[in-house]
């Protein structure tokens, strides 16, 4: 009566039954923690009218990794949610930011500490809450505010996800996770938001039981599917910047 | 007047100025950009933690090409090195840290600060799209709000006016605003003059000002 | 009828016929005292996960005196063992895995429970005091909620009742209730009689419930 | 310039500025993560008309450790907020409860996830959020509820406290910690919620630098105070039915 493991053999096959419409996190912040081999895997699945909740769409820099202006490019997003729909340097142009102005993709742009406590929301069952930030602000304006203690705030929703891809350092079968240093930012709150997660892992997935039970950063319980990275080139391991700069 | 062909400070020079203000023991988050450069300043026996909004809480300088820990970046994805005591939290954890009122000051960009406090840097004029990342939220809930930005954009419009023009990020939380110019507190009405830079005369300076200078 | 003289499952028995009802892959949540009895339960190749309020994701057996970890309990405060795979949280991520619906069951005592599924067991008749604890989170978020309780009072009174006296721990979540006597599921008119222990009959069991049995 | 460090000689000095009226929440789940030795030290040192937050007041068991129903009985206490204002079985008596019910000290009975929840949203400036907990119940009656995606809520604000009394496994100088197994509990969102946090720790305090950044279940910017825990008899160290057990 064993049920399916959570390791799966291909990003391909984790990513298979990912339908049209799907609402899709994606963890990353500025290359750690982002799921390059996924991304670049749901490029070739192919699903359409996604909606993506990530930080940013992806980067400016040349030679571009697998990102989420690449899938708007691919015709698949409908939707995005983000902290940054145009890049921190105006010098700078985000490949989505040009179909975003161009309105051939929807954008809601979010603060990212109320993005992360969005998703932090969906996770722990909080269907909504009240937040400082953004009052005062165009994002604030024809929205419900309240005043508590004297102070007002901003009233905000959870961010539930179909899907979460996520990277990971370490991870053992039961889909325990370990990120290592800043590559963890989103990925725990991801996990718990999604209905489903997806994980690559850069280590070799180790046996439940291999990790210390006071050392996991994302609980098994919230982990659906694992695939190890393969080697390069193969696998996507850092970004093509440092690649290059090696 | 020595000022005509001063610019003021350079860029390091601002952050360094701005940087002697950070107390003994406070946690300090430096934005993407120019306030990046405070953490090149030698803080002495200052003992600051510098926080990032991914998470990591107690980094230290930017490592050198093939030096780098390929997992570890600061706001603006450099690779940084960790100082003894640092940790590192999730997303949600870190901007509890931000919304709950420990980071004693925020170091900014901005495109634009008003006499009132307010302060514009997530969206050009024209623009459909902007940038928000983790400035709003900082913005609205650090102990301090400093800003670091030159006195003039590139076509010479005052970056310090009167009322903000952009879209703000937040409403009259700055405190403090290092130009190359000077260092000036908004103070409702205009801005004091806590500082001129060598070169720059109180002249220079107000007729690059959008609103009035209060000299201290 | 052999069962004028019978009690019917003794209190392993009863935690062992609802814990039959657990699926390969549930977590499960179990409250304190004689929900606690499920986990002596021999589940057999099912993979099921123990969750505890307080962060214990996938305990095992209670650990005999001397063989304890004196750092772990499971919600009742029993020295439990961990199973491979486990992982710890704290309290608010482990309320936000009840919260957010990823217990898939909980098993809890009652004083009493209603035909509609209400249920109550934080707080007797008279006392100005009670004891919540985690379950009315559980009872609210928790995907299904079983009970486990005695049939009657001590003084013979029905805890099968048509409506709740007791203030409630939540309204319209019980689907499963194993007492001394059978296994029941609220209907709303009534309680669907799913099994009886042996020695019982449904003129017993009726006589000592108090709203309408109804016969499988 | 060095500012005082965080580690501190004895409870009693780690305590010593504690006033009258103060809101003090105590970590701790049956056992593991209990400050015994800290609230050892705050029944001696005497300040009065305190607020306590923890999940319960001490448990009915004999012999009896330090607990929130010894500072009941010792004057110390106007209010508790807890999750049990009575024990679970009904045949045992909290020493706390014949106060209560007596009506010399007042309590605000909550929820567990609902205690732990406010006082996370406390540490991470959320003033309020909504939850699910509690809607149709007599704590529920009078209060705000509120319908998202057709579903009832309840409104519940963030509980902030002026101290933590914490206990945890290991610490290093810069006060970051970790627990032990369920030593965890309430520990990382008390030391997040109060604005003084003080933790009595069973290892010797390490060097900062000594744990993994990686590792570390509340960080030391959360943290104020150390005291390491001497061995017994001086410490106390496990409960005492555990200690006769043995």
């Amino acid at each position: 009566m064993a049920r399916p493991g959570k390791v799966m053999q291909s990003f391909a096959a984790a990513l298979a039954d990912i339908p049209d419409g799907a609402v899709i996190a994606f963890g990353g912040f500025a290359g750690p923690g982002t799921p390059y081999n996924l991304t670049r895997a749901l490029l070739a699945q192919g699903a359409k009218r996604l909606t993506c909740i990530a930080n940013t769409t992806g980067g400016a820099q040349q030679p571009r990794m697998p990102d989420i202006g690449m899938l708007v490019e691919n015709g698949q997003v409908a939707k995005v949610v983000c902290s940054f729909t145009a890049a921190t340097r105006p010098s700078d142009v985000l490949p989505f930011t040009r179909f975003y102005e161009a309105g051939e993709v929807e954008a809601e742009l979010v603060p990212q500490g109320t993005l992360a406590e969005r998703l932090r929301a969906a996770g722990a069952g909080i269907p909504a809450f009240y937040t400082p930030t953004a009052v005062g602000t165009e994002l604030a304006e024809g929205r419900e505010t309240r005043v508590i203690n004297g102070r007002e705030y901003l009233l905000e929703y959870a961010l539930p996800c179909d899907v979460a891809l996520l990277r990971a350092w370490r991870a053992d079968a039961a889909g325990n996770l370990q990120y290592r240093r800043s590559q963890r930012n989103f990925g725990p709150l991801m996990a718990m938001a999604a209905r489903l997660a997806i994980v690559e892992v850069e280590e070799p997935i180790l046996p439940a039981g291999a990790l210390d039970p006071d050392q996991i950063h994302t609980p098994g319980i919230f982990v659906q599917r694992l695939v190890a990275i393969p080697p390069a080139p193969e696998g996507l391991w850092t970004t093509r910047r440092q690649e290059r700069a090696r | 007047m020595s000022g005509a062909a001063s610019t003021g400070w350079d860029r390091q020079q601002m952050a360094d100025r701005l940087a002697r203000e950070f107390q003994d023991g406070w946690i300090v988050n430096l934005g993407v950009g120019l306030p990046t450069l405070c953490s090149n300043t030698d803080i002495g026996d200052r003992d600051i933690v510098y926080h990032a909004e991914n998470g990591v809480i107690g980094y230290g300088p930017v490592l050198p090409p093939g030096e780098e820990d390929l997992h570890l970046v600061n706001a603006g994805g450099q690779n940084v090195s960790l100082q003894p005591g640092a940790a590192i939290v999730h997303h949600a954890d870190s901007f509890g840290i931000i919304r709950s009122g420990r980071i004693d000051v925020t170091v900014m960009g901005a495109y634009e600060v008003s006499a009132g406090g307010d302060f514009a840097n997530w969206r050009l004029a024209g623009a459909k799209g902007g940038g928000i990342g983790g400035a709003m939220d900082l913005a609205a809930c650090a102990r301090r709000v400093f800003l670091l930005l030159e006195h003039t954009t590139r076509k010479g419009e005052p970056r310090l006016v009167a009322r903000c023009r952009l879209p703000v990020t937040a409403r009259g939380v700055v405190t403090l605003v290092a130009t190359n110019y000077g260092l000036f507190a908004p103070t409702g009405e205009g801005f004091a003059v806590r500082e001129l830079a060598p070169g720059i005369d109180l002249a220079t300076a107000r007729a690059a000002t959008g609103a009035p200078l209060l000299p201290a």
